[in-house]
């Protein structure tokens, strides 16, 4: 079974943490992800650095782009991963845009994914029916998860469509903005929460874009099952560097 | 074998709309409404009148005679610099404004580059009141002044994309965006052929008045409808698309699309796409763009801020895989000269953009019979800056 | 009585050819010839192709919405400023330059003030491969620059005027000067209805085009050749004599002619002519011109560079002697207010000269039945920097 | 008889004098013109400035522009010649463009010049046909002769024309050309000269442009009555102010 699979079968919200692999430095990727396995975070999210993020927010952007200058490619990320599993157990997944992968050809990068023991994969401008069409048996052959996001504009057709070829979680874009807005929950934003929870959908649903403290992390997993922090860790790390994971991890779990 | 897209929104192996779901009922709401909106009597009506009493159309096609007796062929120029706002651009955003209506939108994004289509956007926003927001490189706004006052004595707003190199690139990423956290009222006109479908195909539909044009024209004039060459410039390929669109399917007329090489197609400073690129996904489609080995996009360079884009339109894309239209590259000093040869000989001023499609002459020999027409994208006054540093006026 | 010129020149007291006798067999030759050649069908046939062509003609006359609907009339925009290089003044270019041919001449002369007309006279010269010397002040040249640039890459030589207040009267006094001094293979192509006879007849006749296209543009849209008001702006006056030509002796079309105030009528900056002028002799004519009681010209001021004229043609001297149109003068704050409101509302950015025209709605109000026709007589790309700096954009 | 006349009716080649009232210095006017005379100068062209003299060069267009800002006007200048006949006997003419004439009123200004004993006029943008029509009458009534000019491209008839309405001197432009221009006379003007000469008009003819040393004049008298110097003597006046016209004079009779 999954990785993933597994973490989501087990009670009590998940506490997913976004962050660009080789930022602040190169050589962090590693570290960071096994300090934050350390203090309890139940599933992890490397970003795969992108020229052109459009669906993310300057905070995300800027860590990729200085992930890039520091030398961040496909080839060095699967080399920093290769020992991970030696240290690591919680899910993990690359999050990053479709370009890089289609170049490291899809069919090599999910060997890779596999070879190194990375768990899933979100792929925010690789469309669903895209996904269905050309690239499903290959992630199923390298027993990948791809991850597929809803919004609240999301029809209910369209839900349906997505939580029928899900195999891990749906992710939940919080609201219709790019990552890094927005300034804890609103009405609007708690009610389509709960308006998904109440759809009773095969998959459960993680909560991301918006969450970046204790109160909004349980604002958004009252009703899902559990939340994904990305600039607000990033944030952290601009500020802090890697020496205060810790803190910023029990603050959200305090 | 077509060249004009599918039922699935590809040319061929490219194209798509490979977006994030944040965009998907966006794009859906277009895609599923803009044939039948175009289909529609009352918007064709509309569509037809602004190009009449608003952007002057037809814009002729006129004979050079200096030119073709310098070059011993006969070349006629289609005269799209003498639209409103001085380029094709206009033709799409008048259509985009149209159909923004028509979807209930009431709030205008859009990127630009050398700020062509950030004025045509602004001017089309200003005619039917409408709240527009154009998304510039930082890098771009400082050198195309100009153009920046022109957008805002429409009343646009000018957001200045900070991010990345600063150009036309970068300004695309923050109108997507944009687009991204307002996704009820906007509506985000693109402004070339690129992007995710249904946008390639809705932009050159709206840029097809100008092939159309050209084959009535060139009846009354020659008494055929078809050139033996149509000739374009190449950045996302929207006048490009728009000349050839119907001579797409017709090889009796030959294509040519001309890219700009900037320092030289093998320099590292340059925009030639279809040569240089490889496929990829870029702002949404499947085509090719100029890329690391890891996938990374490149800046391209050329001079004329118009075609200095990493991409190129899918149908281009194409286009160039199929051979169907043959692709040529031009370099920033070829195309200087030839914008002022165009100058001196026909006193016409064109963009440097267009300038790169006049340079092909002295690559290319025509036979007397031959008719060649270019299309004259767009006039050089937003250019004098340039001509006149290059040429030191 | 008529509005138009009789026999021997004038327009009731005004006009004739007060030349000295060293112009007076150019003249007499231009004079002699010019209905001649212009009734020719092969002149008629080159000058219509070219306006077609390679001008853009038809202009649209377009119906502006939301400007009507602000000033509860019928306002159409007679739209010059999209003819190739961005005003009505390239209609005479094109008109002169064919008549200097035909004359056999070789070698052209111009004054330009904006830079409009030597633009569009560099330009008529590049289509037709002849030599080709523009004087303008050396003022003008300083804030004049793109358009001198344009100039220049036409391939016309620019020549400064140094002397006087050098601006457009001194541009104009070198370009006298040259044809003295050139009688035998020159042709001086004046910019506007002014100078000695024939020029202002042949002039306006060459931009008679405009008034006889809202004729029949009119006719479509609203059933009717006749508008309640013709609107122009007058600098020299040539887009006003193009615009009111065919409506000239039909009094039940009321006529506007708009002049600058500048910084107010009274101010002692402002170039409003028919007003503040006295009847006298500037460059071959007799006609209003500002002037000391001694008979010395004054230099005139207006923000827009193209109505910066002490004088007027004398066609319009007799409209306002004769009352057959009405004069206002708009100052330059409410010139410039209604440059930036046409932008806004119409998505139409003019030149501050057009602006003028523009501006009358402040202070004169019309039935809702009225059709007002403006003649937008140029772009404004030319003074993008006026507007930015006035603005603060 | 007029005094143009009686000079015109004397054996010998005619000297005249051009120069800007009011140049160099405003009330330079008068003394100038005594001078001339006391030096044996034959008729004197007394330039009334104008803003916009489009048949003058640069040299005589720079003098017309200080003489206006020193302040001369055609008032000032009436003024300045109103004791001259008390001084002077040569031929007096006013040069001057059109426009200043017209404002001041025809028929005044007439009326003033022959007050204070100008014998005739120069008008170079008068034409020959309006003249004819509107302004002879008053001319005449105040016994004034108003000169009229031909140039190298004039016609035969118009030449006879303008011979027949004249009434002093036809005024002989050396080429088509502004004032100021050229150096000293060609085979082309000297024939043109002659042509002219053989043509045996009723009025003599005095040729002006071009003339500026004792070799010009020469040329231009070989074949002519006279000659008008307009250009060279201002150049003389800036150089060496008004001390030293007999110098100028001496140089061109020598
Ligand atoms: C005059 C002109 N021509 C061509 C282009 C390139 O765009 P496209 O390839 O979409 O026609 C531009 C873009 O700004 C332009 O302004
Ligand atoms: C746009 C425009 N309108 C009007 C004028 C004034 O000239 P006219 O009165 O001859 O039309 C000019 C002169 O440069 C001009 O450029």
């Amino acid at each position: 079974m999954n990785r993933i699979n597994e973490k989501l079968n087990k009670d009590g919200k998940l506490l997913s943490i976004y962050f660009s692999a080789g930022y602040p430095n190169l050589s962090d990727t590693a570290s960071i992800i096994q300090d934050l396995e350390k203090n309890g975070v139940d599933m992890i999210e490397i970003g795969l650095p992108f020229s052109d993020p459009l669906a993310d927010g300057p905070t995300i952007q800027a860590s990729s782009t200085a992930a890039l200058k520091n030398g961040m490619t496909s080839d060095v990320l699967f080399n920093q991963l290769k020992d991970i599993r030696k240290t690591v157990s919680i899910p993990l997944i690359i999050m990053g845009y479709f370009n890089p992968m289609l170049q490291y050809g899809v069919e090599a990068f999910c060997a890779k994914c596999k070879e190194v023991g990375v768990d899933g994969l979100i792929i925010p401008d690789l469309p669903v029916d895209v996904y269905d069409e050309q690239y499903k048996s290959v992630f199923k052959k390298h027993g990948l998860i791809n991850v597929f996001l809803i919004t609240p504009q999301t029809s209910k057709e369209r839900i349906d469509y997505i939580d029928s070829i899900s195999e891990g979680f749906i992710y939940m874009v919080s609201s219709a903005s790019v990552t890094g807005s927005g300034d804890g929950f609103g009405d609007a934003q708690t009610a389509y929460f709960k308006r998904i929870s109440d759809l009773n959908l095969k998959h459960p649903q993680i909560v991301g874009f918006g969450i970046k403290d204790e109160h909004s992390f349980k604002q958004a997993t009252t009703h899902a099952k559990g939340a994904i922090i990305g600039s607000a860790f990033i944030k952290h790390l601009t500020s802090h560097g890697t020496e205060k994971i810790s803190d910023f991890v029990e603050n959200i779990k305090a | 074998m077509t060249y004009n897209i599918n039922e699935k929104g590809y040319y061929g192996e490219f194209g798509g709309a490979y977006i994030p779901e944040m965009l998907y009922p966006n794009v859906e709401e277009l895609r599923l409404n803009y044939l039948k909106i175009m289909a529609e009597p009352s918007f064709k009506e509309a569509f037809d009148q602004l190009l009449k009493d608003y952007v002057g159309r037809p814009s002729p096609l006129y004979f050079a005679k200096r030119m073709s007796a310098k070059y011993k062929t006969k070349i006629y120029l289609k005269r799209e610099d003498l639209n409103h706002t001085g380029a094709h651009k206009i033709n799409n955003t008048v259509g985009q404004i149209l159909m923004a209506q028509r979807l209930g939108k009431t709030r205008i994004i859009a990127e630009t580059g050398a700020g062509q289509h950030g004025v045509a956007t602004a001017t089309v926003c200003a005619l039917m009141g409408m709240e527009c927001i154009v998304y510039m490189g930082e890098i771009d706004i400082a050198r195309q002044a100009p153009n920046v006052a022109r957008m805002k004595m429409l009343g646009a707003k000018v957001v200045p994309a900070l991010s990345g190199s600063r150009t036309l690139k970068d300004a695309t990423n923050e109108a997507i965006r944009d687009w991204i956290n307002n996704p009820v009222d906007t509506h985000y006109i693109i402004g070339s052929v690129v992007g995710p479908h249904p946008y390639p195909d809705m932009v050159a539909r709206f840029q097809a008045i100008v092939s159309e044009e050209i084959q009535w024209q060139l009846k009354e004039k020659e008494g055929t409808e078809k050139p033996t060459y149509v000739v374009a410039c190449v950045g996302g390929g929207s006048n490009a698309a728009g000349a050839f669109y119907h001579y797409l399917e017709d090889t009796d007329v030959k294509l040519i699309a001309v890219e700009a090489a900037g320092k030289g197609v093998d320099s590292g400073e340059s925009a030639a796409t279809s040569i240089l690129g490889k496929e990829g996904i870029i702002h949404g489609s499947k085509t090719l763009l100029m890329q690391t080995k890891d996938g990374q996009i490149t800046e391209p360079y050329s001079i004329s801020a118009g075609l200095d884009y990493p991409g190129v339109g899918p149908m281009h894309a194409h286009l160039y895989k199929t051979g169907r239209a043959e692709f040529m590259a031009i370099t920033d000093d070829d195309a200087m000269l030839a914008g002022l040869e165009l100058s001196k000989t026909e006193g016409i001023i064109p963009a440097i953009e267009t300038a790169h499609s006049l340079a092909i002459f002295k690559y290319k020999t025509f036979k007397p019979e031959d008719i060649v027409v270019i299309n004259l994208s767009g006039r050089g006054d937003k250019d004098l800056q340039n001509y006149i540093e290059y040429f030191d006026l």
